[in-house]
């Protein structure tokens, strides 16, 4: 009846063939609870150095575009910013292993990841800028709306993903979801929907030690988030998501086991935001500048760099023109953000439902006429 | 009022004898036949067809992919749907009873309803959200409860509800042909009400209907209450009374047209519903009533409601639901001397 | 009106000037302080204080255990304080947001709700439940919603929103006292208007008060909307008109007495609310103030409210929102030539 | 600052000091995928025969019990009845490992669990009477009314038990749940919650194989639900539900972790519904007889009563005597739903609130108008 594979079957051994079966084993699901690096270990070396380089200039670009968005908001040009510092390398490392069929569903801090997709940062930002609720086609760019409710977007991924599925497509949806979310009922629907529906879903958790300001010690007691797989039944994945290299190399992995049928994964990639949560938050609050010191050692575009010059991967020219297209890029943000957005009230009625409700109509007319006044007050 | 693709009506199919839950079943069955888009899923859908067995046999025709039994969770359930409404599927998701959507609240608020509005339209989310509500089938505590307040209070939602067994077939097939998300709420009580229907007739959304004529008073009135103001109607010519039943089927998009030359016509109207009256829906359609009829009415727009109380157990639940009597009683307050 | 424990007034605390996030602060300060049952919980509301910084200090006071930083899932918390109150504790609740209290709706409607009714008063849960809302913050999506009408709707809830400091203070303080469920909505906007308290002073749950007198018509307003209702009266004094201004202050109960009162001194009303019109509070206000004052009305009770789409982007919002303007014209349509 | 205890720490070795730890060992959560068995396996020989014989009269009390309610029900004595038969060995075992001072947090299908914890039954059957809501001092009997919208009673035992510690009181919290309720949000909350607090809840999963109609297989794809425990760092245990003794065993060490503050436990008692859903469900819709059948070889009761003729540890004095006590609750239950219960149709205006609104009195005037107009309808 179904289109679907059901999932492989139990190992016969460890559950009685009568009792609610099958089961799956759970040695292949459960995460090494060793964060998988490659950056510093032997297995760099394999590494094609023109993957690396393209790693690099996106991480360049993206903490460029991470300093200009900060500083739109000081100019208040942006209503808010939470910024994506320091988690540049699962941001890029998203977008890079998914091909354009695939779909991203976002969180409100993964702009970076969007802009990775091929939005405009002026389209990216557009939520956060405050002139409209979205900026981008998201079917054109199989993109959903950053979204903000935590992990409600987890579901959406997967319903795409089954849909897809349906069809006949070959299509894989990743999902971005922070430790803090991974907490909400919604996440755990998510990843059980998956597990049943064998949907080729990746959920990357972005495990930045924080939500606002509540630690990770607060949020879980796992031994590591990417062990909630199990429970699922799916697989998980634990990465150092500030090795580049390391976060690109298990998202290809999860992207390709779900394409192929062999069910979801959950990959968590350790890392941590340097700012604040967002540009009105205030982190000293919570936080020691100690511990902050310490994660810049390990800033992933520090890193990657490191190993490129290290290994003689990279020249100053290379470095100069990775640089120059995050200059060109931020120059490009400062002039579309300068001029002011436009806006229409009457706007507002538009696309509540496909056509205006009555009531809608006479709404419109109330403000129609109001902005008339205001315009021509007599 | 919403876009409404009206799909051919089946041949020249006739007028069959069914009860609500049966004509609820054609009308997934023929939207299936019709859309390969259109796909089923909730708790026990598949192979059980539903509790109440509005799904029956449709796994069976369709399969468990289009039918689609779904693990225990209604966020997780209409989570899912949106995501397959954003790839051009059309999922039809039943959530089993009334207090059990509230677990899906925030998909429902925060997603489905705003979808459409927050990327300007990008992305339409044509799902059909149908709950069984209401009391009077004895129902215990969580399973008797009237939500329609909190769906007609959140905008970018058409919310129905039908009350006849034809409505319950053209207004289903409406909700599933229209290109915005549709709570569709489903009378309990009014499940195994028998009536003829014509197949393949699609009752455009928005439209409120008269369904008795008067001269008294109107009773305004929707969904399971619709056969007791019906009834009150009749019980009320002893007294004198002949009273107008409008049935809302829609409340957002809400058909003052029709409402308010209704109550024009009378001068006088009660509003009735199962729902807690305080700030339910009646609250909204007595205000617009006598916002816009003001100097037409007789009287105030009374309200009969249950009571702000949460829902009774069953053998207390007949002094809570408005009843033929309470009805009358209000029509009688309707200030005759003056 | 519930009981409420008159806490002894501290000492003779002088009055002192505060923001109202402030004056939340000392409520929940002094309240801890009287009754070591009183516990806050929430997301960031310990080493923090609070995106808002209401329960600033509080931990650093009290202890990490009675000022609780949650994991991030609200109905896990809204779940676990009934838990603890059903264990004797006074928590006291912060949801983050207005949009992120949905996800604990079932939660509070199933549990929260109903649980002294379910047990016929042996589970009473003194649960206060604290939740910024509303807009005019520049806030992006889904940190801007009124969702006062889904509470108001809800029997078992007492629902309260304050608009001044003092009632930012007394209002919290009654609150916490209440041994009934609470849902307190903090307008965000108000956050930073200052004023002066008295500690130690708590208002009864249940009393709307007149803020301004009036003898041409009434405005009938809450929370966010009082301070933009009382700048509309001063505009109005240019075109002649004085207006009265209430303050509703407590949805659930309702203060019918005050209310027709104040409108049958003018015999004109307006509702004033930034929420969704449609199925809004205000449309219980209208409706139930027509049902009482019919005839002492000259016009029928008008509504100015947030229009009937999802909450705007920040820089579109000032569009939305009521502002004196269209309060005024509101006024000016009710029938005075007649 | 806290009066809890932190979790135990992470074992060094498998996660960097510096990112977001402590971090559990999963190894000590890990349920053993085997459920764990006592009767017909040596470990029985060490049970305490007076335990078995008081777990036999709890079963055949609680047989007695779901027949008589099943009965009722055809009389129409009951609105429902979601029958507990084939699942007598949990419920008997849940209120027997508990304190008195403990609490239990059933859902809709654990009335028996609830009469064995002390309520009697036409108190314990008030909500599926249909007269009221709810039958027992919850308080007396630390026992909370019978949860219907699923897994949300989950997060009442977390916040109860936490509160009890917060007190300094040695009371551990046992919530049941089933196999359906399991995939809840509010289920994976509380684990979470109580994960991180180390609140003394036992969570006890029913897996009966459905949820209504949906089997297991549809519900989740884990190796077992008790696997669930390790995303939250607390224990799991499987164990064979229908196996009083090893259920008994089972539960007595989980309350007993978690009250010695060693943390919460997540245990899987794999059972089977013998009967239908509730009285207004086809089970034959979804199921077939021989699975019933086989099943029905399991039966608790059977189980149990082999065990003890097969070992001499009871006699037919002792099987008589346990019928008779069952035949007296029987009767018991016969006398009282005999009666028709009491209403008052004004208390639906009762403990809405600690006082009535106006808005209350007014309408509980309009009802007193319409009894008094009933009662004389001149
Ligand atoms: C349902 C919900 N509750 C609360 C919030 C408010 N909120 C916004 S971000 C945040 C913290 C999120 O932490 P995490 O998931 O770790 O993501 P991060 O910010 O670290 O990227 C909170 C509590 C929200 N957006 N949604
Ligand atoms: C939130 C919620 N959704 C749906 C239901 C309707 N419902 C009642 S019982 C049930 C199945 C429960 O299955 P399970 O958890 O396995 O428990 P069992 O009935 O097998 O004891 C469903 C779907 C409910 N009570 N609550
Ligand atoms: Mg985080
Ligand atoms: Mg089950």
């Amino acid at each position: 009846m179904t289109l679907l594979d059901q999932p492989t079957g139990p190992s016969a051994s460890v559950w009685p063939p009568d009792a609610h079966g099958p089961r799956r084993d759970p040695a292949p699901l459960l995460p090494d609870p060793e964060p998988f690096r490659m950056l510093g270990t032997p297995a760099a070396d394999k590494l094609d150095p023109e993957l690396l380089r393209d790693l690099y200039r996106r991480l360049v670009l993206g903490r460029r575009y991470n300093q200009q968005a900060t500083t739109l908001t000081k100019q208040g040009r942006l209503a808010v910013y939470p910024a994506s510092t320091g988690q540049e390398a699962c941001q890029v490392a998203a977008a890079a292993v998914l091909r354009e069929t695939d779909w991203l569903f976002p969180s409100y801090r993964d702009t970076l990841a969007v802009v990775s997709r091929g939005v405009r940062p002026v389209a990216a930002l557009t939520l956060l800028r405050g002139n409209a609720h979205h900026g981008w086609d998201p079917k054109a760019h199989r993109t959903a709306p950053l979204c903000t409710p935590l992990a409600t977007q987890a579901p959406h991924a997967v319903g795409l993903a089954h849909a897809a599925r349906l069809r006949g497509d070959d299509v894989v949806a990743l999902t971005m979801v922070g430790d803090g979310g991974t907490s909400e009922g919604d996440f755990h629907e998510a990843l059980n929907f998956a597990g049943v529906l064998n949907a080729p879903v990746v959920f990357l958790v972005q495990n930045n030690g924080y939500a606002i300001s509540v630690p990770l010690s607060k949020q879980s007691a796992a031994p590591t988030l990417a062990h909630k797989a199990v429970g699922y039944g799916i697989s998980g994945r634990l990465v150092d998501g500030n090795d580049a290299a390391a976060v690109h190399s298990v998202l290809t992995e999860a992207v390709e086991h779900a394409r192929s049928g062999r069910g979801p994964v959950l990959v968590e990639a350790v890392t941590y935001r340097l700012e604040a949560h967002t540009n009105a938050d205030d982190a000293t609050r919570y936080r020691t500048s100690d511990e902050v010191v310490a994660w810049r050692q390990r800033d992933p575009l520090a890193v990657l760099e490191r190993h490129l010059r290290e290994h003689d991967l990279i020249d100053d020219a290379g470095v100069a023109a990775a640089a120059e297209a995050a200059e060109e890029l931020a120059a490009e943000m400062r002039a579309e953000f300068h001029s002011e957005p436009e806006l229409d009230p009457m706007s507002l009625f538009e696309h509540v439902y496909a056509e205006p409700t009555p009531q809608l109509r006479e709404q419109a007319d109330l403000l129609a006429a109001e902005l008339a006044a205001e315009a021509d007050p007599r | 009022m919403s876009t409404v693709a009206t799909p051919a009506p089946q041949s020249s199919a006739p007028a069959r004898s069914l009860t609500m839950a049966q004509a609820l079943n054609t009308a997934l069955r023929d939207a299936m036949r019709e859309d390969p888009n259109v796909l089923v899923m909730g708790e026990d859908v598949g192979t059980l067809g539903g509790v109440f067995r509005i799904t029956d046999g449709l796994a069976a025709e369709f399969g468990a992919d289009r039918c689609l039994d779904t693990p225990l969770a209604e966020a997780g359930i209409l989570g899912s749907a949106i995501g397959m409404a954003m790839y051009g599927l059309r999922p039809v998701v039943e959530l089993q009873f009334d207090a059990f959507a509230y677990p899906a609240f925030e998909q429902l608020l925060s997603h489905v309803a705003k979808m459409r509005n927050r990327t300007a339209g990008q992305l339409p989310l044509p799902i059909t959200i149908r709950i069984p509500y209401g009391g009077g089938i004895g129902g215990v505590e969580h399973h008797s409860d009237s939500s329609e307040a909190y769906y007609a209070h959140t905008p970018g939602l058409h919310v129905l509800t039908p009350a006849t067994v034809a409505d319950g077939y053209g207004m289903l097939r409406a909700a599933i042909a229209s290109d915005d998300p549709v709570v569709f709420l489903e009378p309990k009580r009014l499940y195994w009400s028998k009536d003829e229907i014509t197949p393949g007739s699609v009752e455009p959304i928005g439209r409120a209907v008269v369904r008795r004529q008067g001269t008294s008073a109107t009773l305004l009135t929707y969904g399971p209450s619709l056969p007791v103001c019906l009834e009150a109607a009749e019980a009320a010519k002893a007294e004198g009374w002949d009273l107008a039943v409008v049935d809302l089927r829609s409340l957002t998009p809400f058909d003052d047209e029709t409402v308010m030359a209704a109550v024009r016509a009378t001068g006088r109207a009660v509003v009735v519903h199962e729902a807690t009256g305080f700030g339910g829906v009646g609250a909204e359609i007595a205000a617009r009533v006598m916002e816009r009829c003001f100097h037409h009415l007789a009287a105030p727009v009374l309200r009969v409601t249950g009571f702000d109380i949460p829902f009774p157990p069953p053998m207390l639940e007949r002094h809570h639901l408005p009843g033929v009597d309470r009805i009358l009683d209000a029509v009688a307050r309707l200030q005759w001397e003056q």
